[in-house]
């Protein structure tokens, strides 16, 4: 059997053209995915059982068992931490907020780690954006900043931006000038028609640059700037200028370097500028297939995207103070769960620490670092390709992923249900 | 004046929330009372007296004739003075996040460093703080215009990122270095560093700040000379010119 | 040698990402690229592996050259080996600084730690907590 | 479930302040109720539960509004119980806040104002989430590349065929017109200027848009007419735009009893002035034109003095507001379909624009003589939040509340509005008609706005003694009980009692399920895979909103054949 447009469970693009041929309950190939989807879509292997540490070492217990167990973890702490859900559906983050609240924990996304900055960004500003579809029919430029998608987002060029072709665009990449910002030359400025090289953690000036330039202000900036010349910030101002439709799409190289936060505010600042000129959207190169989700969800439902405490019952958000890696950098958590993420590998290993002398729940198809780390692991089923649900694309735009073939484990809505009912089963029982 | 001690009976891991304790708050209460006030330790909801003692003068007084000593170690305990309008809190080691957030009067006095946060949205009165200060001082909440609208924050050590974050009014002196960001996005009032500053100013529409270290200075600031000040010989700049703005920056040494 | 250290996403990387104590995990994210320039200066065998310490850390991963990149700057692809080297502190916005870290460079004969090794260390603490 | 003893004002079925009982069984209001639990409403008002038919209340546009804004979010903030989950928000509130908040103002049903197709997903994700309240959704055709080639081409049977499929795409309830043209134009940047100004590449005028849209409107014989957003607005001057907009399509007729055509937030359409420096309201007359005209209906979109996030499907003009006030600003271009933004502000009593604004949304409520016409909204939160309903209506009731708010305004507000002249107060029954029974008509909702057998059993009784208040000088004590229903009956279940929220019911959701002939729909579809093969960023099979969307669905029927 050929299941046709089925979703990618990889990254912010979502594609949902995948074809995936399955027989007797098994993927046999997938097309149409880049290396990073296909891999992810074909499996490999799972936590066969769920685990529970006793006298220091994980050993096999039953569902059940994991969770109670992990339901008493959250109710004795004061400070629980709910991390994750990245890589799983939206059903599950409406799921894991409701525990948030009954256990009165922090729950933060893995935005805080990735574009959490450009959250705080728009929180700033607002964010000029639009649709992936509207850059493909429309853009005549687009800048990648501080963004890698030859490697991080396969597909992005062909499906959404450089090389695609739409209504406006029917020329596809030739039709096009792109521009390249980074701090080193990747797959990506390989394909640009000026790649603009600056110095690690000197985003914000090179911003400040070029919006002084739109204005009209060139004359009383220096000739260089952070090491670029002036000709080359004017060349690229100009080039913006001359579209008919821009789009900036930027990566980590802006969020996670010197500036973070306030790199973004610049940038949307930039993007607001351009627009007295001609036309232009901006957007985020989210990462994971639903961190955009997390985002809407919880703001939705607490109304705040993240980072947020409910601790006293009502919600309370201020990154830098609720996000995952202060709270455990700080070792303010007693107690955390991961959902659908691997903070162990991704988070600083001087944060990290902060897990190894806390208790910790892990609920995630695949063993990774932060099982090394966790005293009560729960195997689910992958969402996405064994469990259907909503994910929303890196535009914001929300689509239902199809579920491909059944799998023997439970779905991680169903898990946080079961430990949910636990955790007010044990407090009435108290 | 009235002196009330308030000490904590063991460390905190988890964050204490105590805007309970305040001058505004404890004046008109006798100690029992002050003792049954409001406390968060993360999750659980505490009576002061289940995190702290509390001894000292038990005659209820004006806010203005209260002072507070902290005595102990409150580095954990987040949000002492919120509010505050008078009197006086004296914290003799250091003091947790958001403290005087919002405060409209009194003294803070902060023996040891403060955290992130300190004084933020504040409107008036003074806070001081023998150390050093975490990210934010004097900043505003996340996604408001204003920050700190008025009062007076003098740090004696260094302070750290987003020094004064959309201020609209008063003061704040460092006599340190501070870190990235300093008065960024300010409509006003006035900063004083003593000594080095990196980006300082970025979008600002309005106000003032001196540094008088070395600056790292944005492209999008305007030279304007040389101008003399208390003794010293400082490089004027104005900006952020990205805002149109008419904010003046000082630096003794500049980067750019 | 003196350099910056920057971590970001590649294609191995993310193919293996969701596998993370197979071979293939630990051959796509223990490396560390830098420019030819740097690569020949640090008298690097065939193979061999660099010590990269910050003021957070320190990890041997192996080496290898990138064009891309400019003399004085190193890539490590991001997971548990470049993590070891970013530092804590989040700025004030949640977010640790994962690019553009100053780190310091020297080849080595020590070996690569494997994904559980490396965790080794934390992995002793949480026995030592619960037993 | 007998409400006994009430002063009853039900408009639909002509009772005006009788005292009756009110009979509910089964969710329905009966002629005798099996179940004779009483609740005492004796002396009380009581009324239908009431409707909203224009608010921005879930969907992309309002989540946008709460991430760019933690500084609303932390206003309003209340905490979890037992029952209820975290609020949060002013403006922008969550989800539980929206459904807890209409709730405790006697409201039972609200209209979410506009979704864009490709984004109802998200729009039906948040109306699941928001408790109590049964909801809809208006959904956005003024922009849609489709509809566009549909006039460009004259073909409104073809143009009826895509509605219904794009309502059926969308779960949505009916058609929803913004900035027509302007929408596709903001694409590029730029915008329409007025009636006949074309849209750029398609070779049609917003006149033609509106006209062919009322026309396929007809055609499917949809409960709701066009609601529409008129181009211009927000400017000075543009009432001109919105009065050559209302006689242009005169002549197209409903095709079931109601309006023809649906204006919506008038007072943003009823400007006059060369520019904001002369700017002054033309409110008396639009009210006279309609007056004069009984085809149409508005509602006020009334603005409210402080913070405000304003969100709307007419790109360009949040620009220009983010433009002239240096504000944060979020924009959404959406592909094929529509434009958007969105942009915190606020209303200041002593800003002579703001003022007159102010002025002109309660000058068209009471210089417009039927109430029929107009439905009460403050377009929430772009004029402000829901929440300041109570306010509007004290300000409709009573001369007194006008004067004293007046006199804290800049003066300017007395010399470009004729709102100091105007002696009219609203009574009961009239605002029964605008926020209950009107609203019920004007959306095609059979089973809400009125208390007659067969009607949805949702009514809300406030603590207030309609025959012993004056609210001309009561207007504080009307306010306060309008701003706490003393009972909140929805569906026959009490979900408000003595102030406090008692029950969490998930309401429904209404949507047009409308039929076209076989022929067309095939015409449509060939047009719709062409696009999704060069155009959309997404297949066409994953387009349509899923069942697992709409869980509590009513789905109305309609349609060409």
């Amino acid at each position: 059997m050929i299941v046709e447009d089925v979703l990618c469970p990889f990254c912010g693009c979502l594609c949902d053209d995948i074809k995936v041929e399955v027989e007797d309950n098994q993927i046999v190939s997938v097309k149409r995915a880049c290396r990073l989807g296909g891999s992810k879509i074909r499996g490999h292997g799972r936590i066969e059982a769920p685990l529970v540490r006793k006298d220091g070492e994980l050993v096999k217990a039953t569902y059940e068992e994991a969770y109670d167990r992990a339901a008493q973890i959250l109710l004795d702490a004061k400070r629980p931490l709910l991390y994750g859900w990245c890589s799983t559906v939206c059903e599950t983050h409406k799921k894991g907020i409701l525990l948030a609240e009954e256990v009165r924990g922090v729950i933060d996304s893995t935005a805080t780690v990735c574009h959490g900055p450009s959250i705080i960004g728009i929180e700033e500003k607002g964010l000029a954006g639009s649709t992936l579809g509207q850059i493909k029919n429309r853009a005549d430029l687009i800048v990648l900043w501080g963004a890698n998608p030859a490697e991080a987002h396969p597909r992005h060029s062909q499906r959404y931006s450089t090389n695609s072709k739409g209504k406006y665009t029917e020329e596809g990449r030739k039709g096009r000038k792109v521009i390249v910002v980074d701090v080193r030359a990747t797959r990506t400025s390989k394909n640009a028609d000026k790649f603009l090289q600056i110095k690690p953690g000197t985003d914000y000036e090179i911003i400040s640059a070029l919006r002084m330039i739109l204005k009209g202000k060139a004359d009383l900036m220096p000739e260089t700037v952070a090491g670029v010349s002036k000709g080359d910030l004017e060349e690229v101002a100009e080039m913006m200028k001359a579209a008919r439709f821009g789009s900036l799409l930027f990566g980590l190289g802006l969020t996670h370097s010197r500036g973070r936060y306030k790199n973004i505010d610049n940038a949307l600042s930039l993007v607001a500028d351009l627009n007295t000129h001609t036309k232009f959207v901006v957007m985020a190169m989210r990462g994971h297939y639903n961190v955009t989700g997390f985002g809407q969800v919880c703001a939705w439902e607490t109304g705040f995207p993240m980072a947020v405490d409910l601790s006293r019952g009502i919600p309370y958000f201020n990154p830098g103070e609720t996000a995952a890696c202060d709270i455990l950098g700080r070792r303010e958590a007693d107690a955390m769960m991961v959902v659908a993420a691997d903070p162990a590998s991704n988070f600083p290993k001087e944060v990290v620490r902060g897990m190894a002398d806390i208790p910790v729940i892990q609920i995630d198809p695949f063993e990774n670092p932060t099982t090394f780390l966790s005293d009560v692991v729960i195997p689910s089923a992958v969402a996405g390709v064994e469990v259907e649900g909503t994910a929303y694309r890196m535009d914001g735009l929300s689509l239902r992923m199809k579920k491909v073939v059944d799998s023997p484990y439970p779905s991680d809505e169903v898990i946080i249900e079961n430990i949910l009912e636990s955790v007010r089963r044990l407090r009435d029982d108290n | 004046m009235r002196e009330i001690v308030v000490k904590p009976r063991r460390e905190f891991d988890i964050p204490v929330e105590a805007e309970t304790i305040s001058p505004d708050v404890f004046a008109s209460l006798t100690l029992k009372e002050i003792e049954g006030l409001e406390v968060w330790e993360g999750n659980r909801k505490q009576v002061l007296s289940d995190l702290f003692s509390v001894s000292g003068n038990d005659s209820p007084a004006t806010v203005e004739e209260t002072r507070i000593k902290l005595e102990g170690n409150f580095s954990r305990t987040k949000r002492i003075g919120e509010k505050m309008t008078a009197g006086e809190i004296e914290v003799e080691g250091s003091v947790g996040m958001h403290a005087g957030n919002g405060m409209n009067g009194g003294v803070i006095c902060v023996n040891g460093d403060a955290s992130d946060w300190l004084g933020r949205e504040m409107r008036g009165g003074l806070i001081t703080v023998k150390g050093s200060a975490g990210d934010y001082v004097g900043s505003g909440y996340r996604g408001e215009a204003c920050g700190m609208r008025g009062g007076n924050i003098v740090i004696e050590g260094y302070a750290g990122d987003y020094l004064a974050e959309h201020m609209c009014g008063g003061t704040i002196t460092v006599a340190g270095n501070v870190g990235d960001f300093a008065g960024s996005s300010n409509r006003g009032g006035t900063i004083e560093i003593g000594g080095d500053a990196y980006l300082p100013g970025a979008e600002m529409v309005s106000g003032s700040i001196v540094v008088k270290g070395k600056a790292q200075v944005l492209p999008s600031y305007q030279s304007e000379g040389v101008v003399g000040l208390e003794g010293m010989t400082l490089k004027k700049f104005s900006g952020d010119l990205v805002e149109n703005g008419k904010g003046n920056l000082y630096a003794a040494s500049v980067e750019q | 040698m003196k350099a910056i250290m920057i971590s970001g996403r590649t294609l191995g990387q993310g193919a293996t990402c969701e596998a993370k104590t197979s071979p293939e995990f630990f051959k796509a994210t223990s490396f560390c690229s830098l420019s030819e320039e740097d690569y020949s200066s640090l008298d690097l065998k065939e193979g061999g592996n660099v010590r990269v310490a910050t003021p957070f850390g320190e990890v041997v991963v192996s080496a290898r050259t990138d064009d891309g990149l400019p003399s004085g700057m190193i890539f490590i692809p991001m997971g548990p080996w470049a993590n070891v080297l970013v530092g804590p502190n989040t700025g004030g916005c949640g977010t640790p600084q994962f690019k553009g870290v100053e780190a310091d460079v020297a080849s080595t004969d020590m070996l690569v730690k494997d994904v559980r090794e490396l965790f080794g260390d934390l992995v002793e603490e949480k026995r030592r907590e619960t037993s | 479930m007998i409400i006994k003893g009430g002063i009853v004002y039900d408009p639909l079925n002509g009772i005006f302040g009788e005292e009756m009982d009110i009979s509910i069984e089964n969710g329905k209001v009966v002629e005798e109720a099996e179940n004779k639990e009483e609740i005492d409403a004796k002396g009380l008002l009581v009324m239908p539960g009431g409707v909203d038919a224009h608010a921005h209340i879930a969907g992309a546009k309002v989540n946008t509004g709460r991430i760019m804004r933690p500084d609303d979010g932390r206003i309003g903030i209340e905490p979890k119980t037992d029952l209820l989950r975290p609020s949060s928000g002013y403006t922008v509130p969550n989800c539980y806040a929206m459904g807890y908040r209409y709730a405790r103002l006697g409201y039972t049903t609200s209209f979410e104002a506009a979704t864009p197709i490709i984004e109802s997903r998200h729009t039906h994700e948040e109306l699941e989430e928001i408790p109590i309240i049964d909801k809809g959704a208006l959904t956005l055709f003024g922009n849609n590349w489709e509809v566009l080639e549909c006039v460009r081409d004259g073909d409104v049977d073809k143009l009826a065929a895509f509605i219904a499929w794009g309502l059926r795409a969308s779960r949505g309830y009916g058609v929803k017109v913004v900035n027509p043209g302007g929408g596709e134009a903001w694409g590029f940047g730029g915008n329409v200027k007025g009636l006949d100004d074309p849209v750029p590449d398609f070779d049609v005028t917003p006149r033609e848009i509106i006209r062919s849209l009322m026309e396929a409107n007809e055609i499917l014989r949809l409960p709701h007419s066009v609601h529409l957003h008129t181009n211009n607005l927000g400017k000075p001057g543009n009432y001109e735009t919105t009065l050559e907009t209302l006689k242009a399509v005169e002549g197209i007729k409903a095709s079931v009893d109601r309006q023809s055509l649906h204006i919506t937030h008038m007072q943003f359409s009823s400007y006059g002035g060369s520019g904001w420096a002369d700017f002054e309201s033309k409110a008396p007359e639009i009210a006279d034109y309609f007056n004069k005209h009984d085809q149409f209906t508005m509602d006020m979109g009334q603005l409210i003095f402080g913070s405000a996030t304003t969100m709307t499907a007419d790109a360009p003009l949040e620009y220009s507001n983010a433009r002239l006030l240096h504000a944060k600003w979020s924009n959404h271009d959406i592909e094929l379909e529509e434009s958007s933004g969105v942009v915190p502000l606020v209303y200041g009593r002593k800003m002579p624009i703001n003022a007159i604004q102010w002025a002109i949304g309660l000058e068209l409520a009471l210089l417009t003589e039927s109430p029929w016409k107009i439905l009460m909204t403050t377009d929430h939160p772009n004029g402000g939040p829901f929440v300041n309903y109570p306010e509007v209506i004290t300000l409709l009731m009573s001369q007194p509340k006008r004067d004293e708010e007046i006199s804290t305004l800049h003066a300017l507000v007395t010399k470009r509005s004729t709102l100091g002249t105007i002696e009219r107060e609203l009574d009961w029954g009239e605002i029964a008609v605008m926020t209950r029974a009107a609203p019920a008509k004007v959306l095609g909702l059979k089973d809400k706005g009125h208390l007659g057998v067969g009607a949805d059993g949702d009514v809300s009784v406030y603590d207030l003694h309609p025959d012993k208040i004056d609210p001309s000088k009561d207007y504080k004590k009307v306010k306060e009980a309008l701003s706490l229903v003393k009972y909140n009956i929805k569906g026959g279940e009490m979900v408000v009692k003595d102030g406090e929220i008692v029950a969490l019911p998930q309401g429904r959701t209404y949507w047009v399920d409308a039929s076209v002939s076989e022929d067309l729909a095939q015409r449509v579809e060939a047009d719709l895979v062409d696009k999704f093969t060069k155009y959309y960023s997404i297949q066409k099979s994953n387009y349509m909103v899923q069942d697992a969307y709409v869980t509590r669905p009513i789905v109305v029927k309609a349609g060409a054949i």
